[in-house]
């Protein structure tokens, strides 16, 4: 029987869709069932980031950056500082750096988890997504004893820290740690080897190793597909060349190299690696150092532009700051790897059913503060 | 005989007027201001542009036909396992009859492919989605 | 100390601040190569002045002492620009404006396709993904668009700069050689107002189209209404 | 008090219909997903399994024909302004709003520079509370909807009805 075609209609996935992870419009050409063209609409959260940026000083940038990617703004913060400490030449104390890199690592596995946790919630398992948030409610407990906050932090500041770790940080940590090992092996029981859920994702949603890199897709969708290129090792900040820890990409376990179920089983796997890496920083952390000690009275760097890349959750976010000179930034534009995500899915989600291609939006974890900016 | 006949028209009253009674006091009770925008189809928040009336893909209506036979041949079933009992061997062969015409049906359209439901072609696809891969031309 | 080892540190000096540390590295007595070295540092942080050169040429003698705003990265990065300066001058002769190429490299608009497939093409330099594509409005007429290219296979990375007069903003699309332009594009002309030749849909991605103006020029004012609500800050009392 | 009260046993209670319909509204007002930004996430940390908006009988709901609360979560910027006010207009009819955090209240830290940011979603729908905060804590955003619960209760939606 041949291919016959009915007549195509157009639907929005729009803009207040639970499946969408925020604001985010998709303009569906589909005969019913058959997805056969997607245009992303966005702008529906542009809060003119790159505006303010052109118009407070560079400590006050720092809030705004926590909340163009909400769901992990310690790592915007830091790609953020490791940018403005190149720029200005700052050299920051060991101490800060290893608070850094425990700050960024928990963030990552608090966003990994809320992904996964949604990831199974797009595809109907509700119970996975209360135990994902029972667990990341425990690390927002630790960022609120550091600094008060627990979704938006400002804590990471140009050449040192808002506050210093409190006392009893270390030990809760470790216990979180202790608690937490057992709980991802169960995450990963219930979800990762569910017979329906690898249904609905194996094989769904392929991409190539060559389509991700000319679409500039960037962290664990890239890993997913197959190429290993983690900032952390490949261009490494801050001292993340002292930790010893893999970096997971994609085998094709389910099905083939670079489907929904690689780019979800790679986050699982990098929340491993993260805990490894909170326990070496923990194990190794110094005692004295200030954290106040090289926060510069009044940042005015030298004129001239830097491109720093850090890893967040996400991908390699990008910070291209550009100063005059002057105490506020001139112009800053974030490279944020959400966008480039999001601009791979019509390439690789036409032709899926209806709901694939909600998987497949699913699997490319994507925040709309940070598409938007 | 008639008694039983008596329960059920009971069973209907009351059904009926268990929906009736709540449906009224809502129309009394309940505000209702029925404006231009609220009546207009909910997409996402969205303009609704074309319309979904619009002439569907063959295979649905192929894939209801089917489902319309196998429904037809279970309502016979049930009057048939009511009274299984009492009929003896008989019916049971008749049945079997019965059901043998139509899994050869259902053969037939297993072989003529109209069951596997969707025909799509995708443009990466691999693993068990091999078969509509769109053939790269390189 | 004695007087040729003043000029050997001195002579160490100026080759580091010019970019090539190993050869501070490479020298073989240890308290030289120290001390060329604290007198870099130094000199970078602005506390000591350059030591003059030994052989002068007027055009080579920058205006004033240069604090250069050396890293670690900015090294690795500079010999790639500069690598790609000697080969980008055989193939493209005059599409080069700029002199010093520490940090970017400076492009005409008219030829920048082929430049940018010969990029990607060239496989020595394999300039594979691009990493950031921005728009900048410099001064009162000239609007920037800069590309940071990063290569995979070479890991080596560098930033091109493309000006144009703000009256005609017109760039040379690159969507067709990196897929990940065609949004970059989109952002930099729904910002900044520079069209993109060849672009195959170019229409505002983040503002609603019927948005006026471009957000991110300098001289930007916020229109009053947009589909009836007001849109800049009108509630008294708030200053 | 009523004619009736307290005649029978005391298990029995006598009303006017308009204190049980407002009482039966303001026990499980079914809240509306409407997240838009961060607060989207504290909202869902709030339904989620530690601080349980099923407690207060608030259930999510992805469509406004099923929602009577609309939980405004996050920023609102022009282009979704048009979209808030069709889904607000689309919901039925006891209808209720909340502007959960400072970006819904007022424009938050984009009111400034924000060119692209509504100053306040009640600019565009009538908000019933407002909950500060950036994002508010799902406690408070609690305490909010208590306090909703709160303003429906004292409703009369009868007696509006005949007068």
């Amino acid at each position: 029987m041949g291919v016959v075609h009915g007549e195509e209609m157009v639907l929005n996935i729009g803009p207040q869709h639970p499946a969408t992870h925020g604001v985010l419009r998709l303009q569906v050409r589909t005969d019913g069932e058959v997805v056969s063209k997607i245009t992303p609409y966005m702008g529906y959260l542009h809060r003119c980031f790159e505006k303010h940026c052109e118009n407070v000083t560079y400590e006050q940038v720092i809030p705004f950056t926590d909340r163009c990617d909400y769901l992990a703004s310690m790592s915007m913060n830091f790609g953020y500082v490791v940018a403005m400490e190149r720029l200005m030449d700052i050299k920051v104390n060991e101490r800060v750096e290893y608070i850094r890199i425990i700050m960024a690592e928990l963030q990552r596995i608090a966003s990994h988890l809320l992904c996964t946790g949604v990831f199974g919630l797009d595809l109907g398992a509700f119970t996975p997504f209360l135990w994902a948030l029972r667990d990341r409610e425990r690390i927002l407990d630790l960022f609120e004893l550091t600094c008060g906050a627990r979704l938006l932090y400002n804590y990471m500041w140009v050449g040192g820290l808002s506050h210093d770790l409190p006392v009893g940080f270390v030990e809760s940590t470790f216990k979180f740690l202790d608690y937490f090992e057992p709980k991802i092996d169960e995450l990963e029981n219930i979800l990762a080897h569910n017979k329906i859920l690898v249904e609905r994702s194996a094989d769904i949603g392929v991409m190539p190793k060559d389509i991700a890199i000319s679409y500039g897709v960037t962290g664990p969708n890239l890993r997913a597909s197959g190429v290993k290129w983690d900032l952390r090792k490949d261009d490494p900040y801050s001292i993340y060349d002292r930790f010893e820890f893999d970096v997971p990409i994609g085998q094709g376990l389910k099905g083939t190299v670079g489907d929904c179920w690689d780019r979800f089983y790679v986050r699982i796997l990098e929340i491993r690696e993260s805990v490894k890496i909170v326990r070496q920083a923990l194990a190794s952390i110094p005692k004295d150092g200030d954290v106040h000690q090289s926060l510069p009275k009044k940042i005015r760097p030298p004129k001239g532009s830097v491109y720093a890349r850090t890893e967040t959750p996400r991908g390699d976010l990008g910070y291209y700051i550009e100063s005059d000179g002057s105490p506020i930034p001139y112009r800053l534009k974030m490279r944020s790897p959400a966008f480039t995500a999001l601009s791979v899915l019509d390439e690789i989600g036409g032709g899926w059913l209806l709901s694939d291609v909600l998987a497949i939006l699913g699997s490319l974890d994507i925040v709309l503060g940070e598409i938007d900016r | 005989m008639y008694r039983d006949f008596g329960t059920i028209l009971f069973a209907t009253v009351l059904a009926i007027i268990l929906v009736a009674v709540p449906l009224f006091i809502s129309w009394l009770v309940a505000p209702s201001n029925k404006t231009r925008e609220k009546l207009q189809t909910y997409e996402c928040g969205e303009v609704v542009d074309g319309s979904a009336w619009l002439q569907f893909n063959i295979r649905f209506y192929v894939i209801a036909l089917i489902f319309l036979i196998f429904d037809v041949e279970v309502v016979f079933l049930f009057p048939w396992a009511v009274v299984f009992k009492e009929l003896g061997l008989l019916a049971l062969i008749e049945m079997g009859i019965f059901l043998l015409i139509l899994v050869v049906g259902l053969a037939y359209v297993w072989v003529k492919a109209d069951l596997d439901w969707v025909k799509r072609r995708v443009k990466y696809a691999t693993g068990r989605y091999e078969k509509i891969a769109i053939k790269q031309e390189q | 100390m004695t007087e040729n080892q003043q000029k050997l540190i001195d002579e160490l000096v100026n080759k580091g601040l010019d970019g090539d540390m190993d050869a501070v590295n490479a020298h073989q007595d240890r308290m030289v190569r120290a001390k060329a070295k604290s007198m870099i540092m130094k000199i970078q942080k602005g506390i000591l002045k350059r030591p003059p050169l030994k052989k002068i040429s007027p055009e080579e003698v920058p205006n004033g002492d240069i604090v250069q705003n050396q890293e670690k990265k900015e090294n690795k990065q500079e010999s790639t620009s500069a690598k790609v300066v000697r080969k980008l001058l055989e193939k493209f002769p005059n599409e080069i404006e700029n002199e010093e190429f520490d940090s970017h490299i400076q492009l005409k608009p008219d030829k920048w396709f082929e430049i940018a497939t010969w990029l990607k093409s060239e496989p020595e330099l394999f300039f594979d993904s691009l990493q950031c594509q921005m728009g900048i409005d410099v001064q009162d007429d000239i609007l920037e668009s800069r590309y940071n290219l990063h290569s995979m296979k070479h890991n080596h990375y560098v930033e091109l700069r493309i000006a144009v007069s703000r009256s005609n903003a017109k760039i040379p699309s690159v969507e067709k050689i990196w897929r990940v332009a065609d949004w970059f594009e989109r952002e930099t002309y729904d910002m900044l107002g520079i069209e993109y030749i060849g672009h195959s849909d170019l229409r505002r991605i983040l503002l609603p189209d019927d948005w006026e103006g471009w957000p991110l020029r300098k001289d930007y004012q916020e229109q009053e209404t947009y589909h009836g609500i007001i849109v800049p800050k009108m509630k008294e009392g708030w200053e | 008090m009523g004619l009736f009260t307290n005649k029978f046993q005391d298990n029995i209670i006598v009303e006017k219909l308009d204190k049980l319909l407002s009482w039966g509204r303001s026990t499980s007002p079914w809240f509306f997903q409407f997240g838009t930004a961060c607060c989207a996430i504290e909202m869902m940390a709030a339904a989620a399994s530690r601080h349980d908006l099923k407690r207060i009988g608030m259930i999510p709901r992805s469509s406004p024909r099923q929602a009577d609360v609309m939980i405004v979560a996050g920023t609102v910027t022009m282009k979704m302004a048009i979209r808030v006010k069709k889904l607000y207009e689309q919901m039925a009819d006891p209808k209720y709003v909340v502007a959960m955090g400072s970006c819904a209240t007022s424009g938050g830290p984009y009111w400034q520079h924000g060119y692209h940011v509504l100053k306040g979603v009640d600019l565009v729908i009538p908000v019933d509370v407002y909950v500060p905060g950036c994002p508010p804590r799902p406690e408070s955003l609690i305490e909010g909807l208590l306090k909703l619960q709160e303003q429906i209760l004292e409703e009369r939606p009868l007696t509006r009805k005949m007068a």
